[in-house]
């Protein structure tokens, strides 16, 4: 009938929540570009830093940005900066090798993404001062339903990662500080 | 018009486990156990559910727990129709303020009553205990109107 | 406490209460900030201190209020801070913060977004993890069992009750930034069925999103920069005992204390915006601070007609210092809670 | 309108472990407060208000837990606040009740910070609940190694910080790990979690909490021991992610220190300051700190760890108490660095008291690097005066 004798001294809760948020305009027009197979961004109309993806204002100079602003970005670039996860095994992680998440600055216009996917390059190969290009999934294949309105630099389901150009790589010691 | 925004849909869940502390741990013991237990507070009251220290003077008690109902009355009472998936039960239910015999505070819990006309303050409720206990605050899965028996 | 430097009220500016806002929480609070600031008649980098109010299980997001720093304009950086709170506390935060003397100006801001999740089943984690949160028990329901301690002790009627949700909605038609205003029928609302028996739908706030932005200043500050600040003369905040079953609901002995500490009852209240976000603790209220039949009860419509979690009761800040700035009255009391039931409160008085 | 001075005459913490299985949350964050109060030798009802301040809720999945704690903390009646800056938490919510005294709003003033990490899982936490996180110690990965890269900081250094404090650790009691046979090879041949940064170069997750009693002068003449005088406070935030941004020494950070510096009287930090605790959850950042709070010159912070300036034994002690890297109850951990360099201008830091200390240092940083809490502790009001 009941479960032991022996005192009670824990208590498990099971929390699950749900939330339903509306995509906010700026996440919108960035999800059907990615899936026209397009990255976008904004670029200041004060300050001229780019925004990817974009965020509707710049932070910098507190000014709101719009869709006059968009600038098509380029799905080439270089790697800033990378790190080397091996995973905890928490509630809900699906990983479990180690795998590399990496920065890359854009070429021009430029912007810069983080908490990006290598492809076709082994986890201890990654380096910073690597040139890459995006591996846009199929346009039948593109499904953007992942990236919400907090994805930050996401481009899940429409890019599939970023794989060496075969270009000389730049010099590390001079990515490393110019961009972040 | 809203409706054809495209929304993004998150969940998030976790399985959290908690210690208890010498207080809740003989409290939940005896549910499990098939006893509501309070505790004294400085100047004497009963408190059930018991609480760690003191709610009025923040001063320590005494860990030792004394029991209490298992009958009470309803102190007051919210009628609820339509549960959510947090709630105790799936079916229309009250939420009551339950003074338990034996106690001077009230403890929060369902009562299944069947219609909200057989609600009433004042009126006597009884524990209607799980067949498995595990030691928890829903091992009373509600009470009910002591007229129905438990 | 008699020597309290005098703090004014600059600036002040809100976001419409949503349903269901489209723009996330820093997008739809970037230009409600920017509004405060231009109001005030100030410069953005002259902010001296920085205070904000939110919380993460309303969006279901760890860390959310960093991304609202995004809106205040923090680089280069700036003095801050953050409680997980109503932004009436980030006020009171702020408030403490311009005594010293080193800073003149400071902002204040609240957000939060209820629509993606589901209140009923966040605010239950807001109860004592033991023997509440698994019971599932919901604000609507604690409040239904305060109602009815209060009907039963005939405290209050259900006539009552439809009268304050008809006479806030009415308020409401000219506050532009309400959610649910017009006019309302007593008897009609009364043939409504309960949600939550003794509640019915209009008892009961509505579920909003929105923002609202304060700007304080030192009183050498205010007079150089503002026409007519408002004084904060008085403000306080008080917490009470958590489980519902220990205190007497129809009561608030906290409010009752932090409305004393205020100075609420040392002169003539012509009105107050209270966060009643149920119609029967409006009436609480109005008991434990002393506010008699003379005094203007939520002219903007209050909590029952837009109910933005972690703004409203800085909302109550911003509107207490309209009704002052823009329609000449003298002495406002404004409220903020926070908990189930009216737990924590705090309360202020505003003047002229 | 004058400030009054603000000292710290209560502290207490519990004893940090992976999981405190003996208490619940409320009595975790009870424990450190009721030794507070032991130490300053006062009872609840003593106490004007209450400041607690703690990491994000779902660490715990109790939201706002100020208000089911408001028994544990002795507070109906009282005025109580909740905090929550991210990592630097701890450290901006004794500055909140900081500011509580020093504009006389009340006389005796209870701050409380805790994390009972073992409830659920912070890592689960960070990733928002979602699969793939990086942990904390993967967004600070890159700009470690990027901090290496321009300072040319030789890869021993952090196996230094990481022995130097569990070596600490051993002389404080309250701290969770104990490694006794913590070794430079030890922490070497860890395993690698986020390159650069092993196992053990890495903080641990702790439950635990750290109360302290704040007074104004009246106050602290009647407390029975000496008290620690804050000289100083400080809080800057800034954005943590825009193009051209410089994560490895953030300007907040910067800006924070001379502020800090300057209200103290502060000319010379490496000099002036006794103690410092720093917050340091990976090894990497003592010396990412010393530089980023121009304690040491840009490229010089790595030098002091190697030669042991940062010694209980050096010229500038860092974290004599452990620091986080032997303790980390997230929202605890900046008041603890803050309650540990009151310790130390005490008197009262028992085997890591380092000797004669009359000022200390405080720290705590979060977010992206973007948040900063800082104080000055000094055995007297002069103290920093005493030191030019």
């Amino acid at each position: 009938m009941t479960k032991g004798t022996e005192p009670v001294e824990g208590m498990d809760y099971f929390m699950q929540l749900e939330y339903h948020e509306l995509l906010c305009p700026v996440v919108r027009r960035y999800a059907e570009a990615l899936r026209a197979g397009k990255l976008i961004g904004h670029r200041c109309p004060k300050c001229g830093l780019v925004y990817a993806p974009p965020r509707g204002y710049c932070p910098i100079d507190v000014i709101e940005t719009t869709d006059a602003d968009e600038v098509q970005l380029a799905d080439r670039g270089v790697v800033t900066n990378y790190t080397v996860v091996t995973p905890v095994q928490y509630y809900g992680q699906e990983e479990t090798e180690p795998f590399a998440k990496v920065s890359i600055q854009l070429d021009d216009p430029g912007g810069a993404l983080s908490l990006q996917d290598v492809l076709e390059v082994p986890v201890d190969q990654v380096r910073v001062g690597m040139r890459v290009e995006a591996v846009w999934a199929p346009p039948k294949e593109r499904d953007t339903g992942e990236i919400g309105n907090r994805s930050f630099g996401s481009a899940a389901g429409a890019i599939r990662g970023w794989r060496p150009t075969g270009e000389p790589d730049l010099p590390a010691d001079q990515i490393m500080q110019a961009a972040f | 018009m809203a409706d054809e925004i495209p929304t993004t849909t998150h969940t998030i869940e976790f399985p959290y486990t908690r210690t208890l502390g010498p207080v809740f741990s003989a409290f939940l013991t005896g549910m499990r156990d098939g006893r509501i237990l309070g505790i004294a507070s400085r100047d004497g009251k009963i408190l059930c559910p018991p609480t760690e220290w003191d709610p009025w003077t923040g001063d320590a008690l005494e860990p030792t727990l004394t029991e209490v109902g298992p009958g009470g009355t309803v102190e007051t009472w919210a009628w609820v129709e339509t549960p959510t998936r947090k709630h105790p039960l799936h079916h229309p239910f009250a939420f009551a303020l339950i003074k338990l015999d034996g106690a001077d505070t009230a403890l929060l819990h369902a009562v299944d009553a069947g219609t909200i006309n057989a609600m009433e303050t004042g009126m006597r409720v009884t524990p209607r205990w799980k067949d498995e206990r595990i030691g928890h605050i829903t091992d009373v899965e509600a009470f009910v109107p002591e007229a129905l028996g438990a | 406490m008699g020597t309290v430097p005098e703090i004014a009220i600059i600036g002040y500016a809100q976001s419409p209460s949503w349903r269901r806002a489209e723009l996330t929480e820093p997008q739809f609070l970037f230009p409600v900030i920017s509004d405060a600031i231009e109001r005030a008649g100030i410069e953005r980098r002259d902010i001296g201190f920085t205070c904000a109010g939110s919380c993460d299980y309303l969006s279901g997001q760890t860390f959310a209020f960093v991304m609202n720093l995004e809106a205040v304009g923090a680089w280069p950086p700036i003095s801050e801070s953050h409680v997980e709170m109503d932004g009436a506390w980030a006020l009171y935060e702020a408030w403490v913060r311009l005594q010293h003397g080193d800073v003149d100006t400071a902002l204040a801001f609240g957000s939060g977004k209820s629509s993606p999740g589901t209140p009923a089943e966040i605010y239950p984690l807001q109860m004592d993890p033991y023997t509440l949160t698994p019971l599932g028990i919901d604000p609507v329901s604690i409040a239904a069992l305060q109602a009815r301690a209060m009907l039963d002790r005939n405290l209050i009627t259900e006539h009552e009750m439809a009268a304050i949700a008809a006479r806030s909605r009415a308020a409401a038609k000219g506050n532009p930034y309400a959610q649910v205003s017009g006019d309302f029928d007593v008897d009609a609302l009364l043939a409504e069925p309960y949600v939550t028996a003794p509640l019915r739908k209009h008892d009961l706030p509505p579920i909003s999103d929105g923002a609202t932005a304060v700007v304080l200043a030192t009183a050498a500050k205010a007079k150089e920069v503002c026409e007519h600040p408002v004084w904060i003369r008085g403000i306080d905040h008080r917490i009470e005992i958590h489980q519902p079953g220990m205190r007497d609901l129809t009561e608030s002995p906290s409010t009752r204390l932090a409305g004393e500490h205020a100075g609420v009852g040392e002169g003539k209240v012509d009105a107050a915006e209270l966060s009643a976000s149920f119609t029967h603790q409006e009436k609480i209220l109005r008991n434990e601070l002393g506010l008699g039949d003379d005094v203007e009860i939520n002219p903007s419509g209050g909590a029952l007609a837009a109910n933005p979690m972690m703004a409203v009761g800085l909302s109550r800040f911003a509107e207490a210092a309209r009704q002052i700035a823009e329609h000449g009255k003298h002495r406002v009391v404004a409220h903020a809670t926070s908990g189930q039931a009216l737990q924590q409160n705090l309360v202020a008085v505003l003047e002229a | 309108m004058t400030t009054q001075p603000c000292a710290v005459v209560g502290i207490g913490q519990t004893k940090h472990k992976k999981r405190r299985d003996d208490v619940s949350l409320p009595g975790l964050v009870r424990e450190a407060a009721q030794r507070a109060l032991d130490d300053a030798a006062l009872t609840w009802t003593d106490i004007d208000a209450v400041v607690l301040g703690k990491a994000p809720d779902p660490f715990e999945g109790v939201m706002m837990p100020e208000l089911s704690m408001a028994d544990a903390l002795g507070a109906n009646g009282k005025p109580i606040m909740r905090v929550h800056t991210a990592g630097s938490v701890g450290g901006s919510t004794a500055i909140v009740a900081t500011h509580l005294i020093e504009t006389g709003r009340h006389d005796r003033v209870l701050t409380v910070a805790y994390e009972k990490q073992a409830e659920g899982n912070a890592q689960w936490g960070l990733a928002g609940g979602r699969s793939g996180g990086m942990g904390a110690g993967g967004i600070f990965a890159p700009w470690m190694r990027s901090y290496i890269a321009k300072s040319g900081a030789p890869e021993h250094v952090g196996w230094q910080v990481a022995v130097k404090d569990r070596q600490n650790a051993l002389k404080n009691p309250y701290a969770h790990l104990q490694l006794k046979d913590i070794s430079i090879e030890k922490v070497k041949e860890s395993p690698m979690l986020w390159e650069p940064v092993h196992f053990l170069e890495s903080c641990p997750s702790s439950d635990g909490a750290c109360a302290m009693v704040l007074t104004n002068e009246d106050g602290a003449k009647r407390a029975p021991k000496a008290p620690a005088w804050v000289l100083a406070t400080a809080m800057r935030s800034e954005l943590g992610t825009f193009p051209g941004r410089d994560p490895v020494r953030p300007q907040a950070g910067v800006e924070c220190a001379h502020m800090l510096y300057d209200a103290a009287g502060i000319t010379n930090p490496r000099e002036q300051i006794d103690v410092a605790e720093i917050y340091v959850p990976f090894s990497w950042y003592e010396p990412m700190w010393l530089e980023g709070h121009d304690i040491a010159a840009p490229g010089e912070g790595w030098k002091m760890t190697d030669t042991g300036a940062t010694e209980i034994s050096g010229d500038f002690p860092v974290n004599a108490s452990g620091g986080v890297l032997s303790s980390n109850p997230i929202g605890a951990s900046g008041m603890l660095r803050f309650a540990e360099a009151a310790l130390q201008v005490r008197g009262e830091a028992g085997e890591h008291q380092v000797e004669g200390a009359t000022v200390g240092m405080g720290h705590a940083y979060g977010g992206a690097a973007q948040y900063f809490a800082m104080w000055i502790v000094g055995s007297t009001l002069d103290a920093v005066a005493n030191k030019i």
